[in-house]
């Protein structure tokens, strides 16, 4: 603020001429999404020069993670600056804000962001859709959801959110040999365009009441003035948490998720939950518990609903899915119900708990749509829950990593997913939310049931007629090297984190001290 | 005193023996495993013998001897030991237990020659020895239990021996269960014993019992009558000792005559302070006792299978022995189950022996006449046959002369004691009846069971007629142990030490010479009356009593209908009930809820996600109506 | 330094599974052996742990502690007292046997010895826990390879019974993770405390609020009563035991419904002494009732399996009944319970799965005279029987009679019903072994196949320490009674309520009580 | 003379709700762009209202964000509608519904 | 004179507002919309955003709305929009809400009044310096890096767009069974529902 101040300062009264101060601009602290786009772009261009010319999809997916991995490099840094500054600050006058938090956050989306490449390579392969247009606009849009993550003014969020939104409707239309994917793809653009419209509606009251859309100008304001009428604020805070509802797939915000996770690519689902829902969450978190904070008396009850509301309806209509694709869909919005509960907590603890379960679900969900991805086999169209009948014997170690991915979701011990939720319901009693933490843990029962029938099919169910026995599992199903990589890394950070969490969940809390 | 702690080896032979069996089973064939496990009885009997003396010898305040043993449950302050009492009323058991005992051992040689599971057989009595020993030996209401248990158990082997047949398996099941019923009691006993005494070790609960509350110790005696009631046959729970005539005879000598039914009258008589300190509990031990042994008598009256007639008669002499103890007369029942064990057992082998010359037939309505046939048989089973009916001299005059005398004087402030000595009295009467009836039918009148029977009937081989001379001999003079006569009472003298309780005695010798010839005439009357009507056997197949009694009869005949009515009362609802709760409560409620709930979660997610249209435009209409109410509540939250 | 007990009672079984599961399938002989091999070490493990054990201390012994997620507190902090030592003797013994009787399967040998493998590792881990977290890790963990066991190698409504077992168990566990959850961080809120899970520092926190206490004693309770399970909680049971594969509901009846026993006692009454004396009277009542129900039911029952799996219901009663009888006495029994019942009902899964595989249904009216055609069958069979309805002189007797007597002492309503129950165990069991035994055998029943050796080294050993352990329960009874009365004195020391004392029963205080009474 | 602010702001709520409503009643992808791009419409005539009231520059900023986002949006919007149409004639937007449940 | 200004177009904005809803034709909607575009550029003149009201014609009027109009002659543009609604509900509770959200914010939120700081990043109307270089001042200072990042919102338009409209590849028909029971488990019934 004070570099701001000293700026407005410069720059206003006195120079009338055409010369503009240009800010001083701290790339480290942009490092990762610039890594992004840059790469997205170089790819386009290799694109272009190519022409379809030559097979260069192993190039592109080389070059999407070099990209990833600069990316990861300049967050790395910027841990290290963070914990040795000791502190959090803003870059680009406000704009950009360099914590702890925001780290975490782009680490959840770098995951998976190199994650969905992996997976998708294989699925590319199949599909024989060539071109580098899927990596870059995964890369955009994971720019877009970085960019989130670090936003610490609303119209950058807006603007990521755009931008991380746009490039994922394409990308659920992308597949042009499934009616579905379109209608994904449209339907996730109507409500998007939508839900974006009520967003910024949001922001503009927010802008009204507090004559700044900077998330640390509005928390500043909101901590010295009492408002004489705090009507137009909440209005905008309540429209605001709708538009990121909708994002983090909250109910009753929450309808396009069965459809869009159903009729997107598989590769592009998984990445769409993990990634999405992370950048959501992570501007949720900034947006009220640093921005609304001074609120959270009022936003607290709010949030409480919808997590309940989240909770029940994801895990119960989650039962009656046949889709397997679809009852993940339900089963996300059950898991956002869970972060909700951490934001809902409304303390560090509650924060770092959500971010942890971020990270957690970022491998488990991509794992497990990596692992749909492959039975879907080619067309992508093998989702019912009949076509993991005798996957177990079919093919062992796909049904075993399914398995393993699908026990953590449902948060059984010894798996991330279950660190991930008594973080959470540990942060929530903390904040005395007992009625919460029940909802939480009966939630999870609910859960299990959907889960064991994927389960149950994969071992208990006998393989349908006139499939061949074991053995045959590597001809009925392509595994891609790039595929198995990622469910290999899904799989073993599942385990990692749920073994011996101690040091990501010091990660979580030291990010979130830095907030 | 060494002689005392040879008390180990009673209960250790038949052990041993059992053991040795069990181990040998593949081994010791027929007659070996018999002979083996006659021969360890006959070890215990000697030792008995052995440890008699040495009590003997020892001054009457000592010869309560407590031996210790290893200790075998203890549980925060609650100790149990297996420590053994040797005491008269200990050893006057274990001596008619093991005697008797061997003597049965000895003749089931015989009688179950050629049988397959002989060796099993033999395995199972020494067992059944073995805990009958325990039971009387032991110093400690737990280990009792633990002996009450085993003969329970070896009952149900044995009764259920031939378990081929449905009705074998059916009666020992029904023993058992009936035994149980009793057990709870004896359970809640040793519980109350326990909870008030701190102990359950029989020394020093027992001469604690006077401190106890009046109502307590009434609980306790009644409780423990409960389990005596089981384990001993009366009241309704009597209906399973008839069944229990499944078993091989031996077996219903040994246990369902001689030995294990009398277990109930040892621990009330044992438990004496406890009644004596509740006395409302004798009240009902005697009445209930009067009646058993009434209702027996005449069930016994219009029966035809020569073990059952056995059976009812061995229930109504139980209820003579409780009779006794509920008006006090300990001595006398002890003495009573010592003549009855004697006569009975000689009965029940007299009965297996005829069973055994004339095909296991059982009916009596296929007999008559066979004293020509089997001559020894017939003699000595008319010797236990004066001894039942009271004759003089025979062991049973004295002993129930005594009960009777004890009931009319109404000790232990008994009420309405001559209506008591009224109901004995007419058992007395039905009891030579019916005993008549029975030898007549089965020795005496026409020969019935020609044209019926494949061969002639034969009398039985040395090993089976030896015991049953032995036990004739004993029915005769048994009585002599305890002659009313001063100085010549001498059980009553020996039990003291275990039973320090005054004697009853008629009031008068010339009261009590009355009571004992009025006992003795009707015990004539019955048998002269018995004689005359069945002399001439059956008329056309009909017994003339049955068909005089008409309706009473074919009601004596149902066995006074207790069987169906705990089948309609208790076993019908029983099975209602649970029928219910397997059914319509445990599937339908129960589990139904749990389904309930899940199919309850799954139709509520089934409704929810209609709401799922498809449509884009719906999906719009609820997020925009989310953030509506989001907008209100927040609005409205945010006013207040 | 003391051997590492707990760890390698944990990682014995934990590797073996590991290794069995790296063994092709195809490989049944070397899969059965490894496995088999494993449970014996382990075995051998648990034994060593019991000749180890110094039988004169309460508390923990062999105790390893280490840090494991520090920002949350949580320690790998294991250790056995007298409480849980038998459970995991029994857990070693129980194993080699539940492999060996694995005869029948065919399928996916390799997964199948591996599952079970590992739910030895997670029972260990359960009994070893002094950590809540650790606990709660192990105890989730467990319902994962049963699942398995019993989704893929159980019977015909296998899949039903699994998820029923699964969801039901899990739904406890939810209120379990709850309760452990609020009662750390309550406990982490009081002044001078830190965030942790381990029981003796929570169980020594006298912070609590009554009535929070009284709802965590609840959350805590739902969980273990399902798993034990109380009435009306029980209906998983049945389904699970009788879809199980025989090894599988050896099991569940030998270990896993110990666990809700094991959770009363190790947890309930130690954090929540008061709350326990509070509710007593309600889980007093549910024993109660599950001690008769279980019975009632039990009787009419046409499936063999599920009259045996009934009669757990009934016999788990005990157990919660002389629990929650507060006494010395009580829990000493109940503990003997569940150490007998897993023996004595291990032993008739066992052999109900012998009938089965004979005959291929458990029907009880289709068999009859089986004791004819198959002596040692039905001779093992009435002693297992006789054993289980608590006959003098075999476990079970010692350990239901220990358990009343406790109970009677101080709540006599409770004692003298649940009595009762030893009439009617007498009679359902007696009625299913007359109708599959006795008689006279026809069809199949005459050409019945007696026991195979292998059948005989798996049955008898349970029927022996059963016949040990009714005739000289000592060397159970004197390890358990310093960790019993330290519970007690626990509870005692936390709340008004006071056992009686014995040595006060004696008959100078009767007779000074009465001369009060008198006055 | 000078309008206040509260009408503009009127108005713009008034179009936002018109193009919410609009969106939710007509089955016509494109129509419900259109609604779309009327409700954002709505939110720049809020934004410069604001910047008006507040005398705050920032307000116009926002606006030429939104024109950015706002033809982003209507560029990939019927490019899906065009790519998906181009297989169904003469759809409406309901008739893409073969996802739901 | 502002007034009557303002009146005027206001009542034109709603007016286009109000047809874009409830044109029967597609083409008639996007003309209402023009009319309504152009009205809110009025009201940015009236309130000094003069930079903005010329863009909004431009990209508006003369990007937007043309694009709109490409695509509606691209599927034909005779064609009269169904109207009739097949939702039961849908179009009661719809303007029920949107009626609801008006009244919400106007009523109880009360949003006509602004509470924040005035001036925060530089006055809009004050001083002599043009609006233009006013907005362009904030936009290459304050909003350098919103600015920035529209750059990747613009790839994304062309990648996206670019990846859309290629012709699908082997651009088959869809086989019923295909889809049917992917996505609901009800079976071809479903499918004939909605295109009966």
């Amino acid at each position: 603020m004070i570099a701001l101040a000293a700026l407005l300062g410069q720059a206003t009264p006195t120079d009338t001429s055409t010369k503009i101060p240009v800010p001083q601009v701290d790339w480290l602290s942009v490092g990762p999404e610039v890594a992004l786009i840059g790469v997205a772009m170089l790819l386009v261009l290799i694109a272009a020069l190519n022409r379809g010319r030559r097979d260069l999809s192993g190039v592109y997916l080389d070059v999407g993670l070099a990209g990833v991995a600069a990316a990861g490099l300049c967050t790395w840094k910027l841990w290290t600056v963070v914990v040795h500054s000791g502190d959090a600050y803003q870059s680009l006058t406000g704009m950009v804000a360099v914590d702890g938090f925001s780290v975490f956050a782009r680490t959840v989306i770098l995951a998976a962001t190199a994650l969905g490449l992996l997976v998708a390579q294989g699925y590319l392969r199949r599909e024989q859709v060539e071109g580098p247009e899927y990596h870059a606009l995964l890369l955009l849009s994971a720019s877009g959801m970085l960019l989130m993550t670090s936003a610490n003014d609303l119209i950058v969020v807006f603007l990521a959110l755009e931008i991380l939104s746009i490039a994922l409707y394409v990308l659920a239309a992308f597949d042009r040999n499934r009616l579905e994917s379109g209608e994904a793809g449209l339907k996730y653009f109507v409500l998007g365009a939508f839900s974006s419209a009520v967003l910024l509606y949001g922001v503009a009251l927010v802008y009204g009441a507090t004559g700044t859309t900077s998330l640390t100008g509005i928390a500043n304001y909101l901590a010295s003035n009492t408002l004489f009428s705090s009507g137009l604020l909440l209005a905008g805070a309540a429209l605001i948490l709708v538009g990121l509802g909708f994002k983090v797939a909250a109910v009753p915000f929450h309808m396009w998720t069965p459809d869009v996770y159903q009729g997107s690519p598989s590769p592009v689902t998984g990445f769409m939950a993990a990634g999405a829902k992370a950048a959501g969450f992570a501007a949720l978190l900034r947006v009220f518990v640093s921005g609304f904070g001074a609120y959270s008396v009022d936003w607290r009850p709010l949030v409480l609903v919808l997590a309940i509301a989240s909770l029940l309806l994801g895990s119960i209509v989650a039962l009656v899915q046949q889709d397997v694709k679809r009852m993940l869909a339900y089963s996300s919005i059950s898991h956002a119900g869970y972060v909700l509960i951490g934001v809902q907590a409304d303390t560090k603890g509650g924060v770092s708990s959500a971010l942890f379960y971020l990270l957690t679900y970022t491998f488990m969900v991509i794992g497990t749509f990596a692992v749909v991805t492959i039975v879907g086999r080619k067309g992508d169209r093998r989702h019912s829950l009949d076509d993991y009948r005798g996957l177990g014997s079919r093919a062992p170690l796909l049904a075993g990593s399914m398995t393993f991915l699908l026990l953590a979701q449902a948060g059984i011990p010894l798996t991330s997913g279950f660190v991930a939720k008594f973080n959470v319901f540990a942060a929530s009693v903390d904040a005395r939310e007992y009625g919460l933490t029940l909802v939480g843990v009966i939630t999870t029962v609910i859960a299990a049931f959907f889960y064991l029938r994927v389960i149950v099919m994969m071992y208990m169910s006998d393989p349908p007629e006139g499939t061949a026995p074991a053995g045959d599992g590597l001809r009925a199903f392509t595994l891609d090297p790039a595929t198995g990589l990622a469910l290999g890394v899904a799989v073993l950070a599942t385990v990692v984190m749920g073994v011996l969490p101690g040091a990501f969940i010091d990660f979580a809390r030291h990010a979130t001290l830095l907030f | 005193m060494d002689a005392v702690r040879l008390a180990w080896l009673i209960p250790g032979f038949p052990l041993a023996g059992f053991v040795i069996l069990f181990l040998g089973r593949r081994y010791l064939k027929e007659p070996l495993a018999g002979w083996i496990a006659t021969l360890m009885m006959v070890g215990a009997f000697v030792s008995a013998v052995v440890v008699f003396t040495g009590l003997h010898s020892l001054d009457e305040e000592k010869r309560q001897v407590v031996l210790k043993g290893v200790e075998w449950i203890r549980a925060g302050g609650f100790s149990v030991r297996f420590n053994l009492l040797v005491d008269p009323l200990s050893i006057t058991m274990v001596l008619f237990v093991t005697g008797v005992g061997a003597l049965i051992h000895l003749y089931s040689i015989g009688y179950m020659h050629g049988q397959e599971r002989f060796t099993r057989f033999f395995t199972y009595l020494n067992m059944f020895a073995f805990a009958m020993l325990v039971l009387v030996l032991a110093a400690n209401y737990l280990l009792v239990f633990l002996g009450w248990e085993g003969v329970g158990l070896c009952s149900y082997l044995l009764v259920s021996f031939w378990f081929e047949r449905p009705s074998a398996a059916r009666a020992g099941k029904k023993a058992f269960v009936a035994n149980r019923v009793g057990d709870f009691g004896f359970m809640l006993a040793m519980f109350l014993i326990f909870s008030h005494l701190g102990t359950l070790d029989l020394l020093p609960a027992l001469s604690s019992a006077p401190h106890l509350a009046r109502g307590t110790a009434t609980a306790v005696a009644l409780l423990l009558y409960l389990a005596a009631a089981g384990k001993s046959a009366q009241g309704p729970l009597f209906v399973w000792l008839p069944d229990a005539m499944e078993g091989p005879t031996p077996v219903s000598a040994l246990i369902h005559a001689a030995t294990m039914v009398t277990a109930g009258v040892y621990l009330l008589v044992r438990s004496h302070p406890f009644l004596e300190h509740g006395p409302a509990a004798g009240d009902v031990v005697a009445w209930v006792g009067a009646f058993t042994a009434l209702i027996a008598a005449t069930i016994a009256l219009v029966n035809f299978d020569i073990k059952r007639v056995l059976a009812y008669s061995t229930i109504s002499q139980l209820g003579y022995m409780f009779l006794a103890v509920g008006v006090g007369a300990y001595t006398a029942a002890i003495f009573h189950m010592v003549t009855h064990a004697f006569f009975k057992a000689l009965l029940f082998l007299g009965a297996g022996s005829v069973m055994h010359g004339t095909e296991d037939n059982q009916d009596m309505r296929v007999m008559g006449g066979l004293r020509k046939f089997m001559p020894l048989t017939a003699i000595t089973f008319m010797v236990a046959w004066l001894a039942i009916a009271g004759i003089v001299p025979f062991a049973g005059f004295w002993s129930k002369d005594e009960i009777l005398a004890a009931a009319w004087v109404g000790g232990a402030g008994v009420s309405a004691h001559y209506f008591l000595w009224f109901v004995g009295a007419v058992t007395a009467l039905l009891t030579a009846f019916y005993m008549t009836r029975q030898v007549w039918l089965v020795f005496f009148s026409d020969e019935r069971w020609r044209g019926r029977l494949q061969h002639e009937p034969h009398e039985s081989p040395k090993l089976m007629t030896v015991p049953l001379v032995v036990l004739a001999v004993l029915s005769f003079v048994g009585g002599a142990i305890n002659l009313p006569v001063e100085g010549l009472k001498n059980l009553t003298e020996w039990l003291h030490a275990a039973v320090p309780v005054k004697p009853l005695e008629a009031h008068s010798f010339g009261q009590g010479f009355l009571l004992s010839t009025v006992a003795v005439i009707l015990g004539g009357i019955g048998i002269l009356v018995g004689i005359r009507i069945y002399n001439k056997g059956l008329r056309n197949g009909q017994d003339p009593v049955l068909v005089r009694l008409g309706a009473l009869g074919r009601f004596f005949e149902r066995g006074w209908g207790i069987d169906p009515a705990i089948a309609w009362f208790v076993d019908k609802p029983g099975r209602a009930v649970a029928e219910v709760l397997a059914q319509p409560v445990d599937q339908g409620i129960i589990d139904g809820a749990v389904n309930g709930v899940a199919a309850l979660v799954t139709g509520v997610g089934a409704g929810v996600r209609k709401i799922q249209t498809g449509f884009v435009r719906n999906y719009a209409l609820t997020l925009l109506s989310g953030a509506t109410v989001v907008l209100f509540v927040f609005l409205v939250r945010g006013s207040l | 330094m003391a051997f590492p007990y707990a760890t390698a009672l944990l990682a014995v079984p934990a590797a073996g599974a590991a290794v069995t599961a790296a063994i092709p399938g195809s490989k049944e002989k070397a899969v059965r052996a490894v496995a088999v091999g494993v449970s014996l070490v382990t075995l051998a493990l648990s034994a060593a742990l019991l000749v180890d054990f110094d039988k004169g201390v309460a508390g923990y012994q062999f105790v390893q502690s280490k840090m494991w997620i520090r920002p949350l507190g949580i320690h790998y902090l294991m250790g056995v007292d007298g409480i849980s030592l038998f459970m995991v003797v029994l857990t070693g013994l129980l194993f080699p046997i539940a492999l060996l009787a694995s005869t029948h399967v065919s399928k996916r040998v390799n997964a199948y010895f591996a599952l079970m493998l590992v739910l030895e590792a997670a029972l260990m881990g359960i009994f070893l826990s002094i950590d809540l977290f650790l606990f709660f890790v192990f105890w989730e963990v467990m319902l994962v390879p049963m699942y398995f066991l019993i989704g893929t190698w159980g019977y015909d409504r296998r899949i039903y019974a699994a998820v029923k077992f699964f969801i039901y168990t899990a739904a406890g566990s939810a209120l379990l993770l709850l309760g452990i959850l609020s009662l750390a961080i309550l406990h982490a809120k009081a002044p001078g405390a830190h965030l942790t899970f381990d029981l003796r520092t929570l169980m020594e926190w006298k912070g609590l609020n009554p009535n929070t206490a009284r709802w965590l004693f609840l959350a805590f309770g739902a969980s273990f009563a399902i798993k034990v399970p109380l009435f009306p909680l029980h209906t998983w049971l049945p389904d699970a035991h009788v879809e199980a594969p025989t090894a599988g509901s050896v099991l569940l009846a030998g270990l896993l419904l110990k666990l809700g026993a094991y959770g009363f006692l190790r947890f309930s009454l130690t954090l929540f002494p008061q709350a326990s004396v509070d509710f007593a009277p309600l889980l007093l009542t549910l024993a109660t009732i599950g001690i008769l129900y279980g019975a009632v039911v039990a009787a009419m029952q046409r499936d063999l399996k599920k009259v045996v799996a009934y009669s757990s219901v009934a016999h788990l009663g005990f157990v919660v009944l002389g629990t929650f009888a507060l006494t010395t006495i009580g829990i000493e029994g109940g503990l003997f319970t569940m150490v007998s019942h897993g023996l004595t009902t291990g032993a008739l899964f066992l052999l109900v799965g012998i009938l089965y595989d004979r005959r291929h249904t458990r029907q009880i009216d289709a068999f009859g005279g089986v004791w004819k055609s198959a002596p040692k069958l039905g001779g093992i069979f009435l002693a297992v029987t006789f054993a289980s309805i608590g006959l003098p002189g075999l476990s079970g007797f010692v350990g239901e009679f220990l358990s009343l007597i406790g109970t009677f002492v101080v709540h006599r309503p409770y004692a003298i019903v649940a009595a009762t129950g030893v009439i009617l165990a007498a009679v359902y069991m007696l009625w299913s072994f007359q109708r599959v035994f006795t008689g006279e055998p026809t069809g199949d029943n005459a050409t019945f196949k007696d026991m195979s050796r292998l059948e005989l080294a798996t049955v008898l050993p349970l029927l022996g320490f059963s016949l040990f352990l009714g005739i000289y329960p000592k060397p159970l009874l004197e390890r358990v009674e310093p960790s019993v009365k330290a519970l007690i004195s626990h509870v005692e020391s936390r709340t008004d309520y006071h056992q009686p004392k014995v040595a006060d029963l004696g008959p100078k205080a009767v007779a000074s009580s009465s001369k009060e009474g008198g006055r | 003379m000078n309008v206040p602010g509260a009408w503009y702001l009127t108005v713009a709520a008034l179009m936002f709700c018109i193009g919410a409503i609009g969106l939710l009643v007509r089955r016509n992808a494109l129509v419900m762009f259109m609604c779309v791009e009327l409700m954002l419409n709505a939110v720049n005539l809020t934004f410069v209202t604001f910047a008006r009231m507040l005398d705050d520059i920032g307000g116009q900023v926002f606006v030429f964000f939104t024109l950015v986002v706002a033809a982003a949006e209507v560029v990939i919007g019927l490019a899906l509608i065009v790519s998906i149409f181009r297989r169904r004639q003469g759809a409406t937007a309901d008739d893409i519904s073969l996802l739901r449940g | 004179m502002e007034w009557a200004v303002f009146v005027v177009f206001a009542v034109a904005a709603l007016a286009g507002a109000g047809g874009v809803v409830l044109s029967r034709k597609p083409v008639h909607s996007a003309l209402s919309l023009v009319l309504t575009l152009f009205s809110v550029a009025v009201f940015f003149v009236l309130q000094g955003a003069h930079f903005l009201a010329a863009v909004q014609v431009i990209v508006y009027a003369g990007a937007v709305v043309i694009l709109f109009l490409f695509v509606i002659m691209l599927l034909g543009i005779d064609q009269d929009d169904v109207l009739d609604e097949p939702l039961a509900g849908q179009r009661p509770l719809a303007v029920i809400v949107g009626v609801a959200l008006f009244a919400g914010l106007l009523l109880v939120a009360g949003i006509l009044t602004p509470t924040g700081a005035p001036a925060s990043r530089g006055s809009a109307t004050q001083g002599d310096v043009a609006n233009v270089e006013r907005i362009a001042r904030s936009l290459f200072t304050d909003f350098l890096w919103p600015f920035e990042i529209t750059s990747a919102l613009l790839v994304i338009a062309v990648v996206g767009a670019i990846v859309l409209a290629r012709q699908s590849g082997p651009g088959r028909p869809l086989d019923e069974e295909e889809h049917v029971g992917a996505g609901s488990d009800e079976g071809p019934a479903a499918l004939l529902e909605q295109e009966s």
